[in-house]
This record gives structure tokens, C-alpha cells and sequence, in this order.
């Protein structure tokens, strides 16, 4: 039998039917921007699959009215947590005009809203974690109680700007959490030849700070690691990192075919603990997700997503000459 | 002569170098197995092994440091940045370092590392994905840079970088890499780095230009010798230390220059080419020396219109020949 | 008005801005207790604190890469590289972070932050504290560098910079800050970023350069004068992106241009000068476009005979001012 | 009674003694150096004091005739027993264009001696780091059986650099051995505003390597860490990082007035652990270093230094011109 383990965390039936949601959400759009892109209507992708709910997680444990996110090209469940829509997601994976990450500048995945606290980020790996412990430091400055939080993969996490930033964030004992996304892979590369410690989660004794290895399928696991860390940071105890386990189930992006590099029955495996049916499992188990409900999200998220294609096909490019805008104050 | 793409001639160059010298090998991120992003390393995992042909962890900074270390040791590594772009976290590798080797130890060590990267516009990059960064490094005594235009110089040349006793930045224009293709001789043959090279005799315009825009320089010209217009082009082929005696020697040949750059325009390496012209062929000029070059903006956009409007192209390669030409 | 030095002149405008706007602070390695290597910021620490005169780890991404988010949260850093070739370490977060943030978000995010370094030789500086690194960073939309040779403008522009919205880069000549006093008025003045500034009237020739150099000329024109060579001098301020309408309008005014820096010369920022002028100005020029600049070598070496040979210096400006009348 | 502790270790008496005068002179070539700057008869001196206990102890547990050293600048207990002259040090003190390091280009403490196998070094720290891991590569690529040896300032360990490079090594099992002279102060700011960790050991986990931290006052202790990280590293066991706890006894350079930042009296407690003192009461207590040994040293010592002084100053500075030489292959 299924146990509840939602509860003690503080969550409500209705909180974990939300995160669960928002995974979903995550995993659809994803599913659609392939097909527009394998129907030559898109581009580029770069996805979260497998890795929703360590991004839900964690984002749910954040104060989504405060808090700072910088997250990396993988988290769209982030971003949707802290506010940003599925029509703007397709406005920046159409590269439209309206897009508000960069106004169809930067590809997908390169996300950014200053009015929900997400951080303008680039594609160079890694340079965000020190731009959130400078935002950590801005909090302690000014003796505000919000936290930034920052992730990254766990081959970023071999980046000089890691170990700068976490060693900086760790002397200044700053309100920001640090979480690597350990999806086995960097593009072809795989884990044993990115990193020589075994988990991420080791290196934080070397920054004077906890860390943490926890499973990236599990949303409760990840939001219970990252409530506590917040609890610290806002208490003045300083950063935490945080190591989840995932696994990227897509190829690294549209343009790359992961055959060359990773046998298929791994891919099999994996799938069997995606979190997307584990999780779902968990919350029909208790009863929350009923087969009413499901078709009821499954609808709602299926004509959210198909407005927002829609929408976001029909909407304009920027104009030619919108490019010299903007390089500086205007 | 077999006719191959500019990327084949970039996996020729670098297998039969390996195959020459066992002192040479690759090393970067997702060269290995995957053979590269674009495929350059294709093939040369199977033949070489893992060493020779090193994944390397998501790090530039180790890729050029590990590297030069390498290299001061004695072996000639061929370090490949996944994209120009991602270049900037090992500048301090390249600049304080490998450039300065030889020259702050009076010549008693050296530092031959070639470092490779694909660079360049036009293939939906958006800001990083697309820059061209020679500038960033064009002011580097002790560097080398080298940016071919056609599979046949990629193969001489990339040769030439990789036996050289000095650190050479090789940079392939991505956009080229399936577009182009040209004979390469098959014998093992090496074109001489610092050297210009005169793509097509002209007697009206000279325009001076490298990489990409080589390619669009040329198709303009054909087109503009129905108008009886013809262009001399000069490809500069090394941008850093520059070829000043081709450079002055084609401006006075038409006395009127246009240069082209796909970089951003204030600050890019044809500043320079103008300024070795301003100096030395004042009183041969005919007219202005003109500058075509990318908007000065961070990078090209990702929306197609934004990028198009960036980018060199040959319908403004052309217009601006024809503008200089009818001066 | 009173009679400062030019690290004085650094000083007060820090310590006035951090009283102005709590938002301002100061980080970098020894910026706190010890006052900073050479002391611009003595005092800084004990009037505003530990956390407003922050000592960093020896980490230049991270001072830079932390001072870009606090710059995006709202807060006014001013970052100190304890010397320009330092710099190297922070290209990444300064060229693709700082450069792009306003471009890239579309003008949602902006990352108002200054970094100031010292610059320059001929303080037995040897190869790694004698560089001049603009050139680096000249190719880079986004980016502004100023680059200031009086007290006066210290003040003024420094000002500015940490007012400025966007990135700056504030190169301060080392050898300049004991050497150079002038009078720096007590009012909270502000200079304008991106303006080029004619530092001496004359008829005759017109020198272009910044940074030390303009003193170094300064001293050759007054010499000059005795021979009834009349110099007009125009100091340049910013030297990214650069005041096109200065520079043409001074080219024009006597039409023997003579350009001079303290950096190579091939690549350097007067390079972009030269080629504004071959573009601008060409049937304007009695001679060709002049340079006067450091070897293309690494950097100045150690040993006093080779830096004195390496370094621009008031006779050779005045031999080249010299050579330029007489042309 | 003090009991002799090099015997297990493999040294043998005349073994301590040489590591002794090594020491010794090291000590002496750099006082002689701060007092030709005070004369101002040279522009820059950046010391050894405090750390040649760890330099000298370290380098002799190497294979001087194979290992190849990359040191920092405060490494003439290195250089010395690398095989660098007192003379050459000199040249390279007064800039003159005999100096083997660089021909006066570069300030003293800028090593580098290719026939001696020390890697040419800079002014930007770190980065000589990842060279010597490039230099173990090559030893594991070409199967040969000699180590590399970095060293650097605790400061230093908070660079990019590090991270990267001792990542890098760690993945490959590289022979590579780290020491990172921890001398309590990065100029003028003390360790713990530097490093968020408790020793820079911990960051050895990381990096899948064991970490160490040493006396650095304890030359013998020095020794033996090194050694058994060269056995490990020549056994295709990978790499090692060793801290060694030193004190910087002079200024930070001739440049730096360290009563800005710290106590006399703190500077006089470390005085009394400097292992010239203590090493030579070892040595004495067990009678290898005897009165009349002591004198002969002292003797010996002062002559080499004077001679190499005299030497230096009356040497030629390189050409003005030669400056625009070796820029590229000539
Ligand atoms: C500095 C830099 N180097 C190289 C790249 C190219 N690149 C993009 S993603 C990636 C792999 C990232 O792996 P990881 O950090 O594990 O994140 P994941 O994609 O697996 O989520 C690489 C090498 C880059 N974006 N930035
Ligand atoms: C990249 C870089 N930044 C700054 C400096 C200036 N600098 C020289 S030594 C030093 C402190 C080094 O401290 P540590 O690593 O502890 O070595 P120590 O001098 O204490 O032996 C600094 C900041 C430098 N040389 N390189
Ligand atoms: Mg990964
Ligand atoms: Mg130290």
C-alpha cells in the first residue's frame, strides 16, 4: 500500500495535484516543440524530459513570490512554476516577436522574465551560478529574506565558474541554493569521464557547505532537500547544494542523435522510473488523481498547448531592423 | 582530385597528421565517441583510441591548459572548442599563456598547440552560436590565427598549424563545413601560415576579405563581370600576424578596397587591414577604403529576419562592390 | 579648486558615489583592509563597512560573475581587477554575460556594474603588469571602455560609470595615478561616456590617442610649439565604442593624423581610429595615417633597458609629431 | 630526547643535511634580496620565507632527474633543488640577460629552466595547474614513468583553474601531485575570507583524489606525503592533493606593507615554529648538524651568495632591441 508522504512535507492534496500538473505541463510542451521541430516548423529543442520533477520539486519548496531562479536550458519546469505561460514558451520556441525571454533573440531554453525573478541566462554553461550567489549577495546586503536558486547539469559542475561561485557563496554564507541536474550525460560524454568524485554532492565539504544526493524522480524527495535549504539560507546559515538524479531521455537536442553514444535498453530502463508515470502512480495510489481528474488535466493541458502553437505560429517575427535595438540604455 | 567538403578536409588533415606523427592528438568535448558535434572528428576514435582522441570534461579552460601542457612537454595537441563562442572561459589559457610561452622564457620553452573552433553565423545559432571572436585574440603577439576559406587550404593549412612550434587559433566557418566543397590533393602537402593568398586577379576593386565571405566575395564577382566590373580578391587566410606586403600590394593594385568581415564592424580585424592601408597606399587610393560588416550589435539574432539582416550576404557583397566600383 | 592626483581622483568619486547611492559598493581582491594594491580605495573600508568594501577570494569569473547578478538585482558594483592583465580569468562573464545581458533579454534585464583595473607600464611591471587590454574587449556591443588622462576626467567619467546602466570598463593608467595631478573640482560633475574631448587647440597636426599617452604628447606639443609646430590634440575618453564625429572632425582639421598608443600596434584600438579615418576623411589627409605604438611583442619585458624600448615616452612623440609637420 | 624520524623514511643523514643547506640557502639568497631592494638596486622581491620547509621537503621526494615541477613564485626551495643556481637566481633578481628563467623579461619568481625540467611560469596564478596536469597526460599517452609536480597559495586554490585541472586529472587517474602551500594569507586577506572549507584538503573528494594536510614546518612530514603520492602516481593510481600548513614571514612582496592587515605579534608566534630554527635543532639534537658543520654552511653559503650577487650586478642587461626576439620560432 501506498504510504502518504506528502503530508509531513506541509503539502495538500491539492499542492501535489498542482506539481503533478506542472510536470505534466512541462512534459507536453516538450513532446509538441519535437514535432514542430521534426516538421521542420521549429528550428531548435532542448528538452526537460526526465527531468521534471526534480525541476517542480524544487520550485515548489522556492517562495514564487520572492525568491530569484537562474535556470538552465533543461528547466522548463522551473520556469512555469515561477509564472511563465505555455503561449510565451511557443512565442520564444517560434523565435516570435512577443517572446519575453529575448523577443525571439536567443533560441529556446534560454530563458529569462524579470518579472517573475528569472534571470536572463546565455549558453555558455555554468556563468548563471555566479550571477545567483551575486543575487544572494544583493539579499544579504540589503537583509532581504528571499534566496536565489540556481542549477546547472552535472557536467557544468566541472565549469572554473562552480567552483568560484560556490567558494565565494560559502565564505559569505549567502541565501543560494545550487542544484545540479545529474542526468548521466553531457551531450555524448558520460558522468565517469566528466567527474572524478562519485557524486556532485561531494564537492560541497570543499565550499564549507551540506550537500545533497537526492533522487531527481522524486518531486517530494527534492522539494523536502530544497525546503530545508531555504530554511537555512533564510536563517543565515548559508548555502546547500543539492545533486538530483535524473536522466535525460531525449537526445542531448534536435541536432543530436545520442545512437552514436548510448545503447537504447539503458534509455528502457530509465523510462520505467519516469517520474511522470512513477509520480502519477503515487497520487492515484492515494486516491487524488482520479481517472476524472486525469482526463480533465489531460484535456485542459492538450488545448493549453494547442492555443498556445497556434498562437504562436500566427504571431510575428521581430521586424529586420529591431535587431540594432537594445545594445545599450535607450 | 577528389573533391571533398571543407569539413572532410578538417577529419583528412587531422587523421593524417595522427597517422604521421603519434605525438598529435585530439582532445575537447564530445570528440570521442560522437565524433564531434559537427562530425570533424569522425572516425578518428575507432582508428587512434580514446587518448589520442580525448572527451574531455565540459571545461575550456582545462581543454587549452591540459593542452599547453601537453604541449611544453613535447606533444602537439589539437584542442577543439565546440563552438567559438565557448572559447571565452579558456582566454586567459590562450592569452597570458600560450602566447607568451616562448617569449617569456627567452625561448627556451614553446607551446605548439593548435586550438580549433567553428565559428560564424547563418545556420540559426542565435547570440552564441554564431559569433566570430578573432578579434578578441588579434592583438596577441606570440598567437597565430588562421581562418581558410576552401577545403583546399583547410587541409594545407591545418597542417601547417598543427606542425607549427607555436601556438596556432584555427577557426572553420560552420556555415562551411557542408557548404563548401573543392579538390584537395591527396599528397600530404602544407600551406604556409602568415601568407595572403590572391583568390581571382581583378584590375577595377579589390576587395579583401577571409573565411565565409571569401565564397560570397567571389559569386558577386562573377556576377559583376557581365557589368564589365572585375574585382581582384585577396584572401587574407591568416588574420593575426597580417600579410601587410599582399595587403598593401592589392590596395594599389585597384586603388580602391572595399574589406568585408561577417564580425561586428567597429573593432573587427579589417580596422586593422584599413589601418595598414591608411599608412603605406595613401596616395594610391582612389576612393574611400570601405568597410562591409556585421550591425555592431552583441551577436545575430536567433528569428530569421534578425539574423538575415545581420549577416554578409552575396546581394550586399555585391551592391557594395558595385557602389566602390562606380566611384 | 583643489589639487589632486589622479588615484585621488579615483578615490573621491567612489567614496562620493557610495555616499550618494547605498546601492553602490566596491569588491576585489585587498580592496578592503589594505586599501587595494595601489590604494584606491583607502579609507573605503572603515567609513562603509565590511560588506559595502567587500575582499574577495582570489577569483576573477567570480568577482566579475558576482557582481553581474548583483548588478541584475538593482545594486551598482564596482568591480576592482587588481591589475588589466588579471582581467583575463573574467573575459567569459564579461564578454558573454555583462556585454549581452540588456541585447539578449530583449531590454528586460540590464547589469549595471563597472570594472575598473589598472593598465599600462613603466613601472617595472614586467609582462603581466604592464598590458593594455582594451583591445580585447573593443569588438564587444554592449560593452563601453573608458579610459581616462587627467584627474579631472578620473572624477567626472568614473562618475558616470558607475551611474551608467550599463556595463563599463574603466581602464586606469598605473603609472598615471602618482604621476599625474591637476585640479578636480569639488562638485558631484559627471563627464559624458562616449565623448571624445580636444585637449589642445592647434593648426598643424592632429594627434589622436588616450590614457598617458595624452600627457606624454601634451609635453611634446609644448615643445613643439618653440619650432612653430601648432598640435591639436584629441583625447579620445572612451575608447569603445569610439566618438566617430570627434575623430573625423579632427582628422579633418589639419589633415596629418598622427595616432599613438601605448599598446601593439597591430590590432590595437587605434587601428579602428585609422580605419574611421580612410573611410571618412581620405580626400581631407595631406599624409598618410601615422602610428605610434608599442612593439608587436607579448608585453614590455622586466629589465629597465627593454621596457624603456618597449614604451612610448615624450621624445618619441615628439620625434613622430616631428616627422608628421615636416611630411 | 629527540628521536630520529628520516631513518624510516629512506633518508639518510647526508640526505636531512642537504635538505637542511637547501633550505638554508634558499633563506639566504632571499634575505639577500630584500636588502638589494631596500638599497634599490633591484625593483621586486617576493619571498620564500616560511615555506622552504615544504618546498625543499617536497622536492626532494621527487625523481629530480625525471619529475617535472611547475612552481609558483615563492618556490626557490624548488628551483634550488631542482638544480637552479644561486648565480641564476640572482640574474634573474637584478633582471639581467644571463637569467635562465626568461632573460630578464620577466620579475624574479617567474621560474622556468627547461633542462631542469620547471615549466615556464606567469604572473596570473593557476594557471600553471593545468599544465602540469597536460604534462601527466603526456606521461600516461607515452607510458612513461615520471610525475608532475604544482604547486600554488591557498588563494590560488579558489581559481577556475584548480577546479578544472584537478578535475581533469582526477577523471584520467593522471600522475600528477598538487601542493598547495597554505601560508594563511592571499596578500592581505586571510585564509578564512578566502576558502569557505576548513582545510584546502577537503577539496581532494571532489576530484576523486585523497587530499592531505601536512605540517609545512616538518620538512620530513612533507616528504613522506610526497613520496607516497609518487609511488601512487607512478602505479597508475592517479593523482594527489597535499596541503602544507606554512607561514609567510615577510610581507606579501617588496611592494606590500603588511601592517595594514596584520599583527605583529602574529607574525612573531610563527616565527618561533620557521623551520630553519626548527629543523636545525632536529638535525643538531641528533648531532648531524654539529657546530663546526653549522659554521662551514654559514660559510659556504655566504660566499656562494655574495659570489652570485657580485656576479649578477656586474652583468649586462639583454640588448634594448633584443626585446623583439622570440615572439615566434626564429
Ligand atoms: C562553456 C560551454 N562549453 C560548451 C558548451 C556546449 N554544450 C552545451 S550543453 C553541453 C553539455 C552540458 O552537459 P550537462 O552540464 O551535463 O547538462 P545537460 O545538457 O546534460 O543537462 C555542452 C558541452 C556550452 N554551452 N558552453
Ligand atoms: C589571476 C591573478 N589575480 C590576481 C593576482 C595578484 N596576486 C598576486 S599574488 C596574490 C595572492 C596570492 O595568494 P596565495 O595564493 O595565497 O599565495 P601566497 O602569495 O600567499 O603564497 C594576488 C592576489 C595574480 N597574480 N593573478
Ligand atoms: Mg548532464
Ligand atoms: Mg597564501
Amino acid at each position: 500500500m501506498t504510504k502518504n508522504r506528502h503530508d509531513k512535507l506541509g503539502l495538500t492534496n491539492e499542492d501535489v495535484l498542482e506539481m503533478y500538473k506542472t510536470m505534466l505541463l512541462a512534459r507536453k510542451i516538450d513532446e509538441r516543440m519535437w514535432l514542430l521541430n521534426r516538421a521542420g516548423k521549429i528550428p531548435f529543442v532542448i528538452s526537460c524530459q526526465g527531468q521534471e520533477a526534480a525541476q517542480v520539486g524544487a520550485s515548489f519548496a522556492l517562495d514564487r513570490n520572492k525568491d530569484f531562479v537562474a535556470p538552465y536550458y533543461r528547466d522548463m519546469g522551473i520556469v512555469l512554476t515561477f509564472g511563465m505561460t505555455t503561449k510565451e514558451l511557443m512565442l520564444s520556441g517560434f523565435a516570435k516577436a512577443e517572446d519575453p525571454n529575448s523577443g525571439g533573440r536567443q533560441m529556446p531554453g534560454h530563458f529569462g522574465q524579470k518579472k517573475n525573478r528569472i534571470l536572463t541566462g546565455s549558453s555558455p554553461v555554468t556563468t548563471q551560478l555566479p550571477h545567483a550567489v551575486g543575487v544572494a549577495l544583493a539579499a544579504k546586503m540589503e537583509q532581504k529574506d528571499f534566496v536565489s536558486f540556481v542549477t546547472l547539469g552535472e557536467g557544468s559542475s566541472n565549469q572554473g565558474d562552480f567552483h568560484e561561485g560556490l567558494n565565494f557563496a560559502g565564505v559569505h554564507k549567502l541565501p543560494v541554493i545550487t542544484m545540479v541536474e545529474n542526468n548521466k550525460y553531457a551531450i555524448s560524454v558520460p558522468v565517469d569521464k566528466q567527474l572524478a568524485c562519485e557524486s556532485v554532492s561531494d564537492r560541497a565539504t570543499g565550499y564549507g557547505m551540506p550537500g545533497f544526493t537526492v533522487n531527481g524522480n522524486d518531486p517530494l524527495a527534492i522539494y523536502d532537500a530544497v525546503k530545508n535549504a531555504r530554511e537555512r539560507a533564510v536563517s543565515g546559515e548559508g548555502p546547500t547544494l543539492i545533486e538530483a538524479i535524473t536522466y535525460r531521455l531525449t537526445a542531448h537536442s534536435s541536432d543530436d542523435d545520442d545512437r552514436l553514444y548510448r545503447e537504447s535498453g539503458e534509455v528502457e530502463e530509465a523510462r520505467k522510473k519516469d517520474s511522470i508515470i512513477t509520480f502519477a502512480a503515487y497520487l492515484k495510489d492515494l486516491g487524488i488523481l482520479t481517472d476524472e481528474i486525469e482526463e480533465k488535466i489531460n484535456t485542459e493541458i492538450r488545448d493549453t498547448v494547442n492555443e498556445a502553437t497556434d498562437y504562436a505560429e500566427n504571431a510575428p517575427y521581430a521586424e529586420p531592423e529591431s535587431a540594432l535595438k537594445f545594445v545599450y540604455e535607450e | 582530385m577528389p573533391i571533398m567538403s571543407y569539413i572532410q578536409a578538417i577529419t583528412t588533415a587531422l587523421k593524417e597528421e595522427m597517422q604521421r606523427d603519434n605525438k598529435v592528438f585530439v582532445l575537447g568535448e564530445d570528440v570521442g565517441r560522437k565524433g564531434g558535434v559537427f562530425r570533424a572528428t569522425e572516425g578518428l576514435y575507432d582508428e587512434f583510441g580514446e587518448y589520442r582522441v580525448l572527451d574531455t570534461p565540459l571545461a575550456e579552460s582545462a581543454i587549452a591548459g591540459v593542452g599547453i601542457g601537453a604541449a611544453m612537454y613535447g606533444m602537439r595537441p589539437v584542442a577543439e572548442m565546440q563552438f567559438a563562442d565557448f572559447i571565452m572561459p579558456a582566454v586567459n589559457q590562450i592569452i597570458s599563456e600560450a602566447a607568451k610561452i616562448r617569449y617569456r622564457s627567452n625561448n627556451d620553452w614553446n607551446a605548439p598547440i593548435t586550438i580549433r573552433a567553428p565559428y560564424g553565423g547563418g545556420v540559426h545559432g542565435a547570440l552564441y552560436h554564431s559569433q566570430s571572436v578573432e578579434s578578441v585574440f588579434a592583438n596577441q603577439p606570440g598567437l597565430k590565427i588562421v581562418m581558410p576559406s576552401t577545403p583546399y587550404d583547410v587541409k594545407g593549412l591545418l597542417k601547417a598549424s598543427i606542425r607549427d612550434n607555436d601556438p596556432v587559433l584555427f577557426f572553420e566557418h560552420k556555415r562551411a563545413y557542408r557548404l563548401l566543397k573543392g579538390e584537395v590533393p591527396d599528397d600530404d602537402y602544407v600551406l604556409p601560415i602568415g601568407k595572403a593568398d590572391i583568390k581571382r586577379n581583378g584590375t577595377d576593386i579589390t576587395v579583401i576579405t577571409y573565411g565565409l565571405c571569401i565564397h560570397f566575395a567571389m559569386q558577386a564577382a562573377e556576377k559583376l563581370t557581365e557589368e564589365g566590373i572585375d574585382v581582384h580578391i585577396l584572401d587574407l587566410r591568416t588574420v593575426y600576424p597580417l600579410d601587410q606586403e599582399a595587403i598593401i600590394e592589392a590596395a594599389k593594385k585597384t586603388g580602391k578596397v572595399l574589406l568585408i568581415t561577417e564580425d561586428n564592424k567597429e573593432g573587427s580585424i579589417i580596422g586593422e587591414v584599413s589601418a595598414i592601408i591608411a599608412e603605406n597606399c595613401l596616395f594610391d587610393l582612389d576612393a574611400p577604403v570601405q568597410r562591409l560588416a556585421g550591425p555592431d550589435i552583441p551577436s545575430m539574432p536567433y528569428a530569421p529576419t534578425t539574423e538575415k539582416f545581420f549577416m554578409v550576404n552575396p546581394d550586399k557583397v555585391e551592391k557594395a562592390m558595385r557602389e566602390l566600383a562606380e566611384y
